[in-house]
């Protein structure tokens, strides 16, 4: 659409013009149609607008190749049980997604969540281990709270003492990581140590479906929600497109951040208890590395770096092909060795076709100008 | 206008001086001594806090070339794979006969052509940025470690080969003299070359750089192959001290590196901070270490102590602003 | 009740260093348009930053209606009414015009927080067709020119429907055509009984629109005058504190032999077959409306971009820049369009901003000579007369014209005989101008070959030896010295069978 | 001036943040006695021996188990332990550590090595500074130990999971092996020697079909046993010789409900193995005790230390409970062996599983 609109806009414009012209009955030259759209001002958006667009198609139509081929290898791929298979182990990474892009999407990133996602599974599951009556709901409820405790410290740095995003998260990352041993004191908690109702979290079905997909299901329709029908949520994008602008607006730039990493700390929290769940052990080195795993989801989903634009339909594609990635490349038999360097190439490949696309289609813009 | 004649000097204040950044590692540096020489009888020991050296250093010889990646304003964090790959390409070679020397020129070699490459990527293709392709070339070097050693680890090098990382020459670790002549060398480059002004205006304004008559693009390319290069070198002590490699030594460097560099008060926006304060990074955070790890401080402790410096040290000028606006 | 909508008293504000306010007045009478004007770092902007409620005055009173009132933040301002159009449009590139319009006071249902999205999209659309843009609401917002924003920006202030809206300096992008579309604008809200402060470097948008002027200097106040009451010389006396004897000082240089001559240059989407030669010591005016392809031109020449068709002879041979670098070694230099973007690095020293271009110079095999250096900085600097303490000010401390005095400085540093300058009066006051001005002459005289792109009429009919005016990619006319006149210029500018034409464009 | 302000408070921050992490290291010494710091925080200088013990990494229980085991050895003949371990397993980490505890000047070392070559130099130069120097559970070359503590005989590991597995599925089908990191030794020598085991006639019909990776992070584990059972849909038994393994291929089969279906053995704590011994998704499973190789680690090294040995073939030293130990050749180096892995199953794992 955007594209049409780009060209559409000026001339007509500048007809109106003249129409108002008329009306305040105004001198001749001014209701000559003028406005040719400022060339550094034009592309740029509306091109990544139409990005968003291509670039899910084309995400898209690689998962189906993708699938077919493995499918071709391995006849077993495509079988609703590993399909849920997929979806299940897909889950906690696309929930982590989410929080991501808030916080990409506001110019920032957060290389804590690994380490906050362990604290807080490893907090939940010393608690159900003490107290193994505790209903499962109160454990995911306490570390959901660990979660927002980091993300609210992250968002303090962030917002209050403005540091930048990068550091601040990498220093708490380590403070996390080592609270989490200093918590379990070099332990590990295992599944006869975790009542059943706690495992339950993770393997428990609704209807069929695995509750970690019900979960992130439930987790992505509230964020769409959120993002694309809430004052709230329209602010974080408008903090990552122009921060000065949203100051003069009146919009708190700094609640919005701290809000944005206070929710990446809770969606990590509730990430760690259903880890812990579905894995059935805590351990200190839970998920060490992760992030990079969350971020490049992201970055495949189209989320971009410098901020201001994303997409929840675009990560969940994002995390999905990382899912089948890490499905598919052990069965079609891709030796362990290689796995390493498919997985980044095709993460490399992936933004470069992005940009090779952007720049395509900026070329037929100008085409499309005649001078 | 009457044309108005300019002062020669450039006023300076005692304030400024003292306010640097620099200032503030010192102080944190002196902090540290005190509080090591309190904790632990060996600390204060000539050979100790020399040895000790050793084996914080590797990781200092990338810290140079980051600095000014970061000035620049990107940010390589594929440094630790460019290690393992160069690092087992040498030892791979050398394990199928190519001799030691010429297996160690091309470890520097792989090295550099990494760097170039995340350059090349970088500058070619602008709209991505430096965090998104080296996150990606960072898995991909490391895949290729991984191809080609498979499960082994190569090692059995010649005995000489130890020297890089465990000799002394004059009473004084080769690895830290080595360190030190590359140190002065980059700060040479950073603060007295045309280079290095080049690399801080860019850092400052990419674009006025460019108009300006600056081949920006040239200038990144040098910048991430230098660090390539450096990474290589690195790899060559780190092996050396190793006496084996295998794909995944030298995992996770890139973030001690970058923190290193921040806490040396370069600004990951770019344009700002000085070699020197990177240098005194590389020492506050490595004594620090070796002085928490002679009275056998947990390793959780410390991750949690080096985390909170970092954050620390990183808030102090911010509050200072904060107080200002 | 008083007579006055809106009433500032003795308003004061400091900010560290520097006293960008000092005990201001200022009346507004409902229905009236009111023109402030002042020299750049006049305290215009924080002036309204300190009505809309950005920044609190440290001392003096505001008055709406005759009451007094205090804004602690921007919506305050919001609500009483009061909303500014900045000098850069301030807007979200990534969102949708409706949200841009919308944004800070969304359409949300009473209940359920949620957005209203198709309300907000129809009042955008009601808003917009008034305005008489005719783009859709939903596009997105850095899709649009920069007039198509601004329009963006007064609709936003519709949409509070404000009492008293501030333009500051929301001509400053416009072309002539284009202003006359906002004063249209702005007259209909006044008629609609809206009071508008209007803040502006061009005399002709205060004589157009307003009825009272006031104006600062230096952060301080220096009177307020009915427009038809106040000559246009007392105007500029009050502005800048002293007579501007002459503000075009054009030297009489000699023409010298043909130094660049372009044949047929064009580039797919920005500019086709464009031909022109310069000469010794001519200054050639490179005009028309912004977006005619004026800067790409002049960056295809100076090396940025790659032109796709066409031929650049310099001195008789053929020479096609690769990068600036390239076509400053050849002796081409660039004043760019955006001095703070384009031209400084604002975060350094004056000095070095001038040596940034010419660092070779300095240096013995890379090796910088920082003495070498700094004298030649100290003599740039003064001979283009810097007003600044040294050369180790920072170039962000300097106002807009002294900002443009060191990057002509740094043109100077390289040897180069053709310059090209992009708008290098662009959003500098008055008293600036004239002084640049005699710059560019004085480097005419010298025998540099100067293209000097400008939107100001009477800047290119004041100083121009040739004029070629572009529209849409392509050079209309050519005119001599003599031959030029506003009247021409616009006939050329703007295109006679345009409508059909930009149907077939846009197709 | 608030600028000086902020540079005092700089100076101040960062005095109380360090030795605020000292003093908190401190009270971990008071606090809990399973902390490294413990013993050596309070800087004791008393005659008593200096013992340390270097184990792959922080915040694994087998390692915290072995740790303590050596800790008692020590403490039980007064002398002094120290406990450390990196947070990541790299050489790179043990290498540092062995550098700070020369500079202790300690008596002992005794390490677990995450690299059999790479901490060569290290330990050459500790016995070079006259520390004594031996390895336990994954050895390092024979060049840089006096002697390494064997926990148990890696060919009778590797012949004896075999043996197991197919006794589960009943000498024939197909079975695959879930191991560590592609680049852990021991696990790699107990699958060669898995290997040469299958050569034997008897298991003919039984055939490994893939060994998978789950480079021991509980994610991957999950993903390659899925992907086994996937790939080869008549797969019999899973070997997996790795605590994180075991525990994550049991999970699976739990979840999936292939108990009987697909038989799980191999090498794992019992605390985390119990649930699924238990409920007999694996029938049984093997481990030696870790206490007790820590413990017997504590014991060769005070030996070494007090000069009882040299680590040459044929010395003879009383460990503690485990009563008297020879030292046996072990390739080109020598080792004490601690004896025959030990089998957990329904009927012992109960009272194991709170052991460790």
């Amino acid at each position: 659409m955007s594209m049409n609109n780009k060209g559409g806009s000026p001339a007509p414009t500048a007809t109106n013009a003249a129409a108002t012209a008329g009306a305040s009955g105004a001198p001749g030259p001014a209701g000559r149609p003028t406005a040719t759209p400022a060339p550094a001002a034009a592309p740029k958006a509306s091109l990544s607008a139409n990005i968003a667009k291509f670039r899910e198609l084309g995400l898209l139509a690689f998962i189906v190749i993708l699938a077919i081929g493995v499918q071709l290898r391995n006849p077993s791929f495509l079988t609703w049980e590993n399909l849920n298979d997929i979806a299940t182990n897909t889950a906690i990474l696309s929930i982590l997604a989410v929080g991501m892009m808030l916080v990409i999407i506001t110019r920032g990133i957060d290389l804590s969540i690994g380490a906050t996602l362990a604290l807080a599974g490893m907090s939940a599951a010393l608690t159900v281990k003490e107290y193994p009556g505790l209903s499962p709901l109160v454990a995911v409820l306490l570390g959901v709270g660990i979660g927002i405790v980091c993300g609210a410290v992250l968002g303090f740095l962030v917002a209050k003492i403005n540091i930048l995003p990068i550091i601040a998260t990498l220093g708490m990352m380590n403070v996390f990581r080592g609270l989490t041993y200093e918590l379990s004191g070099g332990k590990w908690v295992s599944a006869h140590q975790m009542p059943d109702s706690f495992k339950a979290i993770a393997t428990g079905k609704v209807l069929g479906l695995n509750n970690l997909i019900v979960i992130a299901v439930v987790i992505y329709i509230v964020a769409y929600y959120f993002v694309n029908h809430t004052r709230t949520g329209r602010q974080i994008y408008a903090v990552g497109s122009n921060p000065d602008s949203a100051e003069v607006s009146g919009i708190k730039s700094g609640r919005i951040l701290w809000l944005v990493y206070t929710i990446m700390g809770g969606l990590a929290g509730l990430a760690g208890v259903l880890w812990v769940a579905k894995f059935a052990s805590a351990q200190g080195d839970t998920a060490s590395g992760y992030e990079l795993s969350v971020i490049a989801a992201c970055v495949l989903g189209g989320v971009s770096i410098a901020g201001g634009s994303g997409k929840i339909s675009g990560i969940i594609l994002g995390s999905v092909l990382l899912g089948i990635l890490n499905n598919a490349l052990p069965m079609i038999n891709v030796s362990p060795f290689w796995q390493n360097f498919i997985q980044g190439m095709i993460i490399l490949i992936a933004v470069l076709i992005n940009a090779v696309v952007k720049r395509g289609i900026d070329r037929n813009n100008l085409m499309r100008r005649r001078i | 206008m009457e044309p108005r004649l300019l002062q020669n000097k450039r006023d300076f204040s005692v304030k400024g001086f003292l306010l640097q950044w620099e200032w503030m590692l010192v102080v944190l540096f002196l902090a540290m001594t005190v509080m090591n020489i309190n904790l632990s009888e060996y600390y204060w020991n000539f050979d100790n806090l020399r040895d000790a050296t050793m084996s914080f250093l590797d990781k200092a010889f990338i810290v140079l070339p980051m600095v000014f990646i970061i000035i620049v304003g990107d940010i390589d964090i594929s440094v630790g794979s460019i290690v393992a790959l160069s690092s087992v390409i040498m030892a791979d070679l050398y394990n199928h006969g190519v001799p030691m020397p010429i297996a160690m020129l091309i470890c520097l070699a792989v090295g550099t052509l990494c760097g170039y490459i995340n350059g090349l990527l970088v500058v070619k293709f602008k709209e991505l940025s430096a965090v998104i392709v080296t996150l990606s070339t960072m898995i991909i070097y490391r895949g290729i470690a991984y191809i080609l050693l498979k499960d082994q680890a190569a090692g059995k090098f010649p005995d000489w080969f130890n020297f890089l990382g465990w000799e002394y020459v004059g009473g004084i670790p080769f690895i830290l003299i080595a360190f030190v002549v590359f140190a002065i060398l980059f700060w040479y480059l950073l603060h007295k070359t045309t280079f290095g002004r080049k690399v801080y205006a860019m850092g400052s304004n990419l674009t006025a750089s460019r108009f300006s008559g600056i081949q920006t693009d040239r200038i990144k390319i040098i910048v991430f192959t230098l660090t390539g290069l450096m990474s290589a070198v690195c790899a060559l002590f780190l092996t050396s001290r190793m006496g084996s490699t295998r794909p995944n030594i030298a995992n996770g460097y890139e973030l001690d590196v970058i923190a290193m560099v921040v806490l040396g008060g370069i600004s990951t926006s770019g344009g700002k901070g000085r070699m020197i304060g990177a240098i005194l990074a590389i020492f506050l955070i490595g004594y620090l270490r070796y002085g928490l790890g002679l009275v056998n401080v947990s390793a959780q402790t410390l991750l949690i102590i080096i985390g909170l410096l970092l954050i620390v040290a990183v808030s102090i000028p911010k509050l200072k602003l904060g107080k200002k606006r | 009740m008083s007579e006055f909508i809106l009433e500032l008293k003795g308003i004061t504000k400091t900010f560290p260093g520097v006293k960008a306010l000092d005990d201001v007045y200022f009346k507004l009478k409902p229905g009236e348009i009111h023109a402030l004007m002042g020299e750049n770092g006049a305290g215009k902007s924080t002036f309204i930053k300190v009505i809309t409620g950005v920044h609190a005055p440290d001392e003096g009173d505001m008055y709406l209606d005759g009451q007094k009132v205090s804004f602690r933040n921007p919506k305050d301002a919001q609500k009483a009414g009061i909303a500014a159009i900045y000098q850069h449009v301030t807007c979200y590139p990534d969102l949708t015009v409706t949200e841009n319009i919308f944004m800070g006071h969304e359409k949300i249902a009473k209940g359920t927080k949620r957005l209203l999205w198709r309300e907000m999209h129809e009042e955008a659309g009601k808003l917009l067709k008034e305005l008489g843009a005719s783009f859709s609401p939903k596009t997105l917002m850095g899709a649009l020119s920069v007039a198509e924003q601004q329009i963006v920006e007064i609709a936003k202030a519709l949409s509070v429907n404000a009492r008293i809206i501030i333009m500051d300096e929301p001509t400053a992008a416009l072309t002539n055509n284009e202003s006359e579309e906002l004063y249209r604008i702005a007259e209909k809200l006044r008629d609609q009984g809206a009071s508008i402060i209007f803040i502006s470097h061009r005399f002709e948008d205060m004589y157009r629109l307003a009825s009272k002027v006031t104006v600062f200097r230096d952060s301080k106040y220096i009177g307020t005058w009915g427009v038809n009451e106040i000559s246009n010389a007392d105007l500029i006396v009050a502005m800048v504190g002293r007579e501007i004897t002459q503000l075009f000082p054009k030297k009489e240089a000699q023409i010298g032999e043909e130094l660049l001559r372009v044949e047929g240059l064009g580039k797919t989407g920005y500019f086709a077959d464009v031909s022109f030669t310069l000469r010794k010591g001519e200054i050639l005016g490179l005009t028309g409306l912004v977006g005619a392809g004026r800067t790409e031109v002049c960056q295809a020449i100076f090396g940025v971009e790659r032109p796709d068709k066409g031929k650049i002879f310099y001195k008789g041979r053929e020479l096609a820049a690769k990068s600036p670098l390239h076509a400053m070694k050849q002796g081409i230099g660039y004043l760019p369009e955006d001095r703070q973007k384009q031209g400084l690095v604002l975060s350094w020293e004056i000095g070095r901003n001038i040596t940034l271009s010419s660092l070779e110079k300095m240096s013995r095999r890379g090796h910088l000579n920082t003495r070498k250096e700094q004298d030649l900085a100290k003599r740039l600097a003064e001979k283009v007369s810097v007003k600044a303490k040294s050369v180790f000010d920072l170039a962000s401390s300097l106002s807009g014209g002294n900002q443009q005095k060191v990057v002509f400085a740094k043109l100077l540093t390289a040897d180069l005989d053709i310059l090209i300058l992009d708008e290098p009066t662009k959003g500098v006051d008055v008293g600036a101008k004239s002084a640049i001005y005699e710059i560019i002459s004085d480097l005419a005289c010298s025998g540099y070959g100067i293209i000097l792109v400008s939107s100001e009429m009477p800047e290119i009919i004041g100083m121009c030896d040739r004029v070629a005016v572009m529209r849409e990619g392509r050079i209309t006319a050519f005119m001599d010295r003599e031959g030029i006149t506003q009247e021409a210029i616009l006939r050329a500018s703007m295109a006679d069978a345009a409508p059909q034409q930009d149907q077939q464009r846009w197709a | 001036m608030k600028k000086f302000m902020a540079l005092g408070m700089t100076a101040v921050l960062s005095m109380s943040l360090l030795a605020g992490c000292g003093g908190n290291n401190n009270n971990e010494a008071s606090g809990s006695d399973a902390k490294p710091s413990s013993s050596a925080a309070s800087g004791s200088t008393g005659a008593k021996q200096k013992f340390a013990i270097i184990f792959k990494n922080t915040g694994n229980p087998y390692g915290e188990k072995e740790m303590e085991g050596f800790k008692k050895a020590i403490e039980e003949s007064g002398d002094e332990a120290i406990l450390k371990a990196p947070d990541q397993p790299t050489a790179e980490a043990q290498i540092q550590m062995i550098e700070e505890l020369i500079s202790q000047k300690v008596d002992s070392i005794a390490v677990v090595g995450n690299d059999p070559d790479a901490l060569q130099p290290a330990l050459k130069k500790a016995m070079n500074a006259g520390i004594k120097v031996l390895s336990l559970d994954s050895a390092v070359n024979a060049d840089s130990r006096m002697v390494h503590i064997n926990q148990a005989d890696p060919e009778r590991i590797g012949r004896t999971l075999i043996q197991g597995v197919s006794e589960m599925i009943g000498g024939e089908g197909e079975i695959a092996i879930l191991s560590a990191t592609s680049q852990a030794t021991n696990q790699n020598t107990w699958i060669e020697w898995m290997k040469k085991e299958l050569e034997d006639s008897k298991y003919a019909n039984v055939k490994l079909v893939k060994v998978a990776y789950g480079d021991d992070l509980r994610d991957k584990s999950v993903s390659e046993t899925e992907a086994l059972l996937k790939s080869y849909p008549n797969l019999k038994g899973i070997i997996a010789p790795t605590t994180v393994g075991i525990a994550a291929a049991g999970k699976v089969l739990t979840d999936k409900g292939l108990k009987g279906k697909v038989m799980l053995t191999g090498l794992g704590l019992p605390s985390e193995m119990a649930e699924y011994i238990e409920s007999g998704v694996s029938p049984w499973m093997y481990l030696w005790n870790p206490i007790d190789v820590g413990y017997l680690a504590g014991y060769a090294a005070e030996a070494l230390v007090d000069g009882t040995i040299t680590g040459a073939i044929g010395e003879k030293f009383t460990a503690g409970t485990l009563g008297e130990k020879e030292i046996i050749a072990d390739g080109d180096g020598t080792q004490v062996m601690l004896g025959d892995p030990f089998k957990f199953d329904s009927s012992n794992i109960a009272e194991w599983k709170s052991v460790y």
